[in-house]
């Protein structure tokens, strides 16, 4: 059960990747490295419980916490002028300029 | 107190560097830097008459014994580089204060003093330790601290420059940081002397041939060999003065070092030299570096960037006799590294007295300057005859031992190149003469004065010592040799 | 008992990753950003939350526990106010719902990576 | 034989990326990234050669015999603090460049300072 | 593992920065996977959290396009293809991965897994190597920290002007305003997240952590603090230039442990000495290296975040008030 469960973990995590990669705006990125954030957590206590040392939660609890400051941190900073988005349909082109 | 000596150098500088912090004002910190200094200088030489009179030191940290904890371990050779490093440090913290009281706003002078210290504390590191992962942390520590001494620079080209360097540097720690990986995977070690032991049955491998490569090149980085030399001009003519004087001394030289220490004593010179090319690529790089970098020279408008490029054919000296690969030659690698710092850390600490006066460096600038503030400009032209290698100065007595080592290698060919590059060195050097000496003074400029004193003392501090290790060559001979020797193994 | 949890607690997992599962597959084939973020949080939540009751179910002793009830308050209180915060900065910056644009097409934007 | 090395491998392919990154790239955040990048790959590297199959993580408990081993982790640990601690300086360079020459594109900047050595 | 090639191609510098943070979650991960805890925690916590930050912190300072030319990638690639080629052949001779007969776990390491619970008496065997073996090396580590953070001081430091314009104040509040429910949420969390550095400080001997982790997580603590409610706010209660004299401190503490054990009588450094019994000596002198260390990394940290921070917040007031002063060459 727990390997499967692992499985499905790092299928969702490749998952959460495509979306970050492809973007294509600044927010989506945001919003798949925190959905990616939170299946970390669940992998690793998930693995945790695997690999029999259920003792090593407190990372787990850091990629929580670590995870919540990034986003509020990236928020913060896309306060500036800089982020400003245009409105949608131009903005996939923009942001995605590769 | 006397057993903990190798100890006290390392950690010394590194306390006072925080303890800066508690001291505000600018002299008072410059004071205590310079205490510090001193006092390492003591020790070292301490350490150098203990070495040569017991043999090797080695100090346990946390008294754990070797391969399981980390060993300080002085012998002759590190004895002599502290030596020298603390020595350079010493004299040109001396000048510090005036300079930088000149180039640096008030609110970064204690910063620097810290910077210069935790830069020490690295270099100390790096020499003084036995364990190859310690010696990247020191690099670390030495290299941070000087890109940030580099950016301290007022132009804003400084900052580029120790980006440049930063990026260089980074990438040689990374490459020594693999290298120092691949061994410890190949032998279960870190240690030093262990390593060298272990080497010796998983030396056919091609994972240590690998790990040999990285750390030679990121060595190499770090030690600007010719074509990884770029970050070097840049870094050293935009740095505040006292910095270039300190680092083009003493950095490089570390280098040298490590590269010496990792070819002859962890790997084994028939490892380094008869199973790989080595020998050959080092001596062809360090002879077009020397011939590059003193053809670039010539070309240069800016007198700091001049004495860049010639340190970088210094080194190209330097790599010449160390690849040589005979005893003779690495003494003679040993003897420029103690020369060449001390006539690089007298020219550029004269720069930076010119830079003190008249606050510039272009060539053009130094028109009749030699009458102006003819001491200064004297020790210049002294420490430039050093560089090209006349009779009497040290910059002879390195080269001539080179000349030595060269010939009874039977290689003549290699003699009579590095015989060329000195002729070089006499157009480069002859054109800041040419210009001081004889031509007017700029208009405007008639009321240059001499340099301070503060600035005065160190500099002919170092080109007396020019002369004198160059008439007077015992000592300095004698140290060189016995490290070399003990390098290859021969008992004197 | 054992056997009660264990089953409850593999119970838990299962829905909790498949609720995961879906909100990766929301997250790449919703339209627009708003609808992925729905996707994802939502799901993110619940899907996170039973993964670890089930295994809280399954740990041996009591600091695991508390750890684990750690970890869920964490992410209960977390998840969702990042959510909140993403999109209200989104909408702030001017990036609007799909809806807004009648002449859009739906699916998925091409993207040119 | 080749199953064997394949951690490696990849420790490898992602080192060369970041490097790829670091010489290539003109931007000097990338660049930081690149070098970034280089560092933890090296980290990955240093920590596979620690693995030893069917090991635990390197803690004392009972019941358990099997450590992996501990040296490549206090060695990365360090190193990880270098790394972060050049990142943090060299990002303080870029912002200083970018305040004193208005931009952070290598070429850019190597442009203006040949504008300015011709000036002077 | 391959998401960095979608660095390279990205150009977008904030997706990059993303996704930095993503590779370095996922490398933390891959470290729990090889059973690298303490590694895990901290590449998560440096790698994905702080990093990012001070990242973030730079772009919107300098701008987040990278300009579309790319110069001579060929030489680029050649170099890199020369390198991997050599490090692929370097490969061929290498102890399999995972093999327990491998150089690595035959010579140095059993000892540490053997007898350090004899001889340091800590059963995290990276803490005890970390504190005790290799002390050295973690003395270095902290030299290191400080090192750059002088040096972000020496390249950053305004001068002193701290008067808030009116507009600062507005965009405060502003910002304030929306990010209301998160600010709640965080003014719960930022005690807590502090309980768990101290937490993480201080169980380092028994779990993974130890003084390096908890500083940063401290450090990430307040830094939320700091982005939420202001740097200003964030600076009356944390002063900077105390914060600046603490990693003195940090660093000393550490030192001042070693030449306590030379003063009595051991080298520099052997815990041994500190107590009458050796392992309470150990205990005693890893508990107050970490503490160095963990003070050290935590201000250093803040005080180089601080910096970014005022600098950001000094450019923006600039660019409101058009080319009255440039900010950057007063100096």
């Amino acid at each position: 059960m727990l390997a499967a469960a692992t499985i499905a973990i790092l299928v969702v995590m490749l998952l959460a990747i495509i979306r970050c990669i492809v973007g294509p705006t600044l927010y989506d990125r945001i919003l798949a490295f925190n959905f990616f954030g939170t299946k970390a957590i669940l992998l690793i206590s998930v693995l945790g419980f695997l690999m029999g040392r259920p003792e090593f939660l407190d990372i787990a609890l850091v990629y929580a916490l670590i995870n919540f400051i990034s986003v509020i941190g990236v928020l913060r900073y896309s306060d500036s002028a800089e982020f400003k988005v245009t409105p949608y349909p131009p903005s996939s082109t923009q942001e995605s300029d590769k | 107190m006397l057993a903990h000596l190798p100890i006290l150098q390392v950690v010394v500088p590194l306390m006072a560097a925080p303890l800066c912090w508690f001291l505000n004002r600018s002299k008072l910190v410059w004071i205590f830097a310079l205490l510090v200094c001193a006092a390492t200088c003591t020790n070292s030489t301490l350490l150098l008459i203990e070495v040569m009179k017991s043999g090797t030191i080695t100090y346990e940290l946390g008294g754990w014994e070797a391969p399981w904890g980390i060993e300080l371990r002085i012998d002759k050779l590190n004895a002599f580089l502290l030596l020298i490093i603390s020595t350079i440090a010493t004299v040109v913290m001396f000048a510090a204060n005036t300079s930088i009281q000149k180039e640096l706003s008030e609110d970064r002078h204690t910063l620097f003093y810290s910077l210069y210290l935790l830069s020490l504390t690295g270099m100390y590191g790096i020499v003084a330790t036995g364990d190859a992962f310690n010696v990247f942390v020191f690099l670390e520590i030495s290299s941070l601290s000087a890109y940030a001494l580099i950016a301290l620079g007022n132009d804003r080209r400084a900052l580029w420059a120790a980006f440049q360097y930063l990026i260089m540097g980074t990438i040689g720690a990374t490459f020594i940081l693999i290298g120092i990986g691949m061994l410890y995977q190949m032998t279960g070690t870190l240690n030093m002397s262990d390593l060298a032991i272990r080497l010796v049955d998983v030396g056919h491998t091609r994972t240590v041939f690998v790990a040999f490569a990285f750390l030679i090149v990121g060595l190499c980085l770090k030690l600007a060999l010719f074509p990884l030399h770029l970050w070097l001009p840049n870094a050293y003519a935009y740095a505040p003065s006292i910095v270039t004087a300190f680092l083009a001394a003493t950095s490089t030289k570390v280098a040298v070092y490590l590269l010496i220490r990792f070819t002859f004593t962890v790997f084994g010179i028939s490892f380094s030299f008869t199973t790989l090319p080595l020998q050959s690529i080092l001596m062809v790089l360090g002879l077009v570096g020397v011939f590059v970098a003193s053809v670039t020279a010539i070309y240069q408008q800016n007198v700091k960037h001049i004495l860049a490029y010639s340190s970088i054919a210094q080194v190209g000296y330097m790599i010449i006799g160390y690849s040589i690969n005979t005893s003779t030659g690495v003494m003679a690698t040993l003897l420029h590294l103690f020369n060449h710092a001390l006539m690089k850390s007298a020219l550029f600490l004269a720069l930076g007295a010119i830079m003190y006066r008249i606050g510039s460096v272009q060539l053009s600038q130094f028109q009749g300057l030699g009458r102006q503030m003819p001491l200064t400009m004297s020790a210049i032209v002294i420490g430039g005859l050093s560089l090209i290698g006349v009779p009497l100065s040290v910059g002879f007595i390195s080269k001539w031992y080179l000349l030595i080592a060269s010939v009874e290698a039977g290689m003549w060919s290699v003699a009579v190149l590095i015989l060329l590059g000195s002729l070089l060195a006499i157009v480069y050097i002859w054109r800041i003469v040419e210009m001081a000496y004889f031509k007017p003074p700029l208009p405007g400029r008639e009321t240059v004065k001499e340099a301070p004193w503060t600035f005065l003392a160190p500099i002919w501090a170092l080109v007396i010592a020019n002369i004198y290790f160059g008439i007077d060559t015992r000592l300095s001979v004698q140290v060189a040799q016995a490290a070399s020797q003990s390098l290859f193994g021969i008992n004197p | 008992m054992n056997v009660f949890l264990e089953i409850s607690s593999g119970l838990c997992l299962l829905i909790g990753c498949f609720l995961c599962f879906s909100g990766g597959i929301g997250i790449i084939r919703f339209p627009d950003f708003y609808t992925r973020m729905h996707a994802a949080s939502v799901t993110d939540t619940l899907g996170a939350s039973l993964v670890l009751i089930g295994l809280m179910l399954q740990s041996p002793n009591g600091v695991v526990l508390m750890k684990l009830i750690l970890i869920l308050m964490c992410t209960l209180f977390i998840n969702p106010s990042a959510s909140h915060a993403l999109a209200k900065a989104a909408l702030h910056n001017g990036l609007l719902p799909l809806q807004a644009k009648p002449d859009d097409q739906g699916g998925n934007k091409p993207s040119k990576l | 034989m080749f199953l064997g090395l394949y951690n490696y491998w990849i420790a490898i392919l992602l080192m060369m990326i970041g490097f790829y990154i670091v010489i290539a790239h003109g931007n000097l955040v990338k660049k930081l990234v690149g070098l970034t990048i280089f560092q933890t790959s090296v980290f990955i590297f240093y920590i596979s050669v620690g693995v030893v199959e069917r090991g635990s993580a390197p803690i004392l408990a009972e019941g358990i015999s099997d450590y992996s081993n501990p040296l490549p982790h206090v060695l990365i640990l360090t190193a990880i603090v270098v790394g972060i601690a050049t990142t943090a300086l060299g990002l303080a360079l870029v912002i200083r460049i970018k305040e004193s020459y208005g931009c952070v594109e290598e070429d850019e900047i190597q442009k203006l300072d040949q504008l300015n050595e011709e000036k002077s | 593992m391959v998401i960095a090639i979608a660095i390279v191609r990205t150009r977008n510098l904030l997706a990059v920065v993303m996704l930095s943070g993503i590779y370095g979650l996922l490398s933390a991960c891959f470290f729990v996977v090889v059973d690298a805890v303490d590694v895990a925690f901290t590449e998560a916590s440096v790698g994905a959290g702080i990093s990012g930050l001070l990242m973030l912190a730079a772009i919107t300072i300098t701008g987040r396009k990278e300009a579309p030319k790319r110069h001579k990638p060929f030489l680029a690639l050649f170099v890199v293809l020369v390198t991997g080629g050599m490090l692929i052949y370097g490969t061929m001779d290498m102890p399999y991965f995972g093999a327990a007969d491998a150089p690595v776990h035959q010579h140095v390491a059993p000892r540490y897994i053997n007898e350090s619970m004899q001889e340091v008496g800590v059963p995290n065997i990276v803490t005890a190597v970390l504190g005790s073996y290799r002390a050295f090396d973690t003395l270095g580590e902290v030299a290191v920290i400080f090192t750059a953070g002088i040096g972000v001081l020496s390249l950053l430091t305004l001068p002193r002007r701290r008067k808030k314009t009116s507009s600062d104040e507005a965009t405060e509040e502003q910002m304030h305003e929306r990010h209301m429910v998160v600010r709640i949420v965080s003014k719960a969390l930022i005690p807590f997240i502090l309980l768990f550095a101290l937490y993480v400080q201080f169980h380092g001997d028994f779990g993974p952590g130890g003084g390096f982790q908890a500083g940063v997580i401290f450090a990430a603590g307040i830094i939320l603090y700091t982005m939420l409610f202001g740097l200003d706010t964030a600076q009356k209660v944390f002063n900077p230039s105390i914060i600046q004299l603490l990693a003195a401190v940090g660093l000393l503490l550490y030192a001042s442990v070693g030449v306590v054990s030379m003063i009595n009588g051991a080298n520099f450094l052997d815990y041994n000495v500190l107590a009458d019994d050796p392992i309470d000596g150990q205990h005693i002198g890893i508990l107050i290296i970490e503490l160095g260390v963990g003070i050290t990394v935590a201000s250093v940290m803040l005080s180089i975040f601080f910096n970014f921070d005022a600098r950001r917040q000094a450019i923006q007031n600039s660019n409101k008030q058009k080319g009255e002063q440039d900010v950057s060459r007063t100096l």
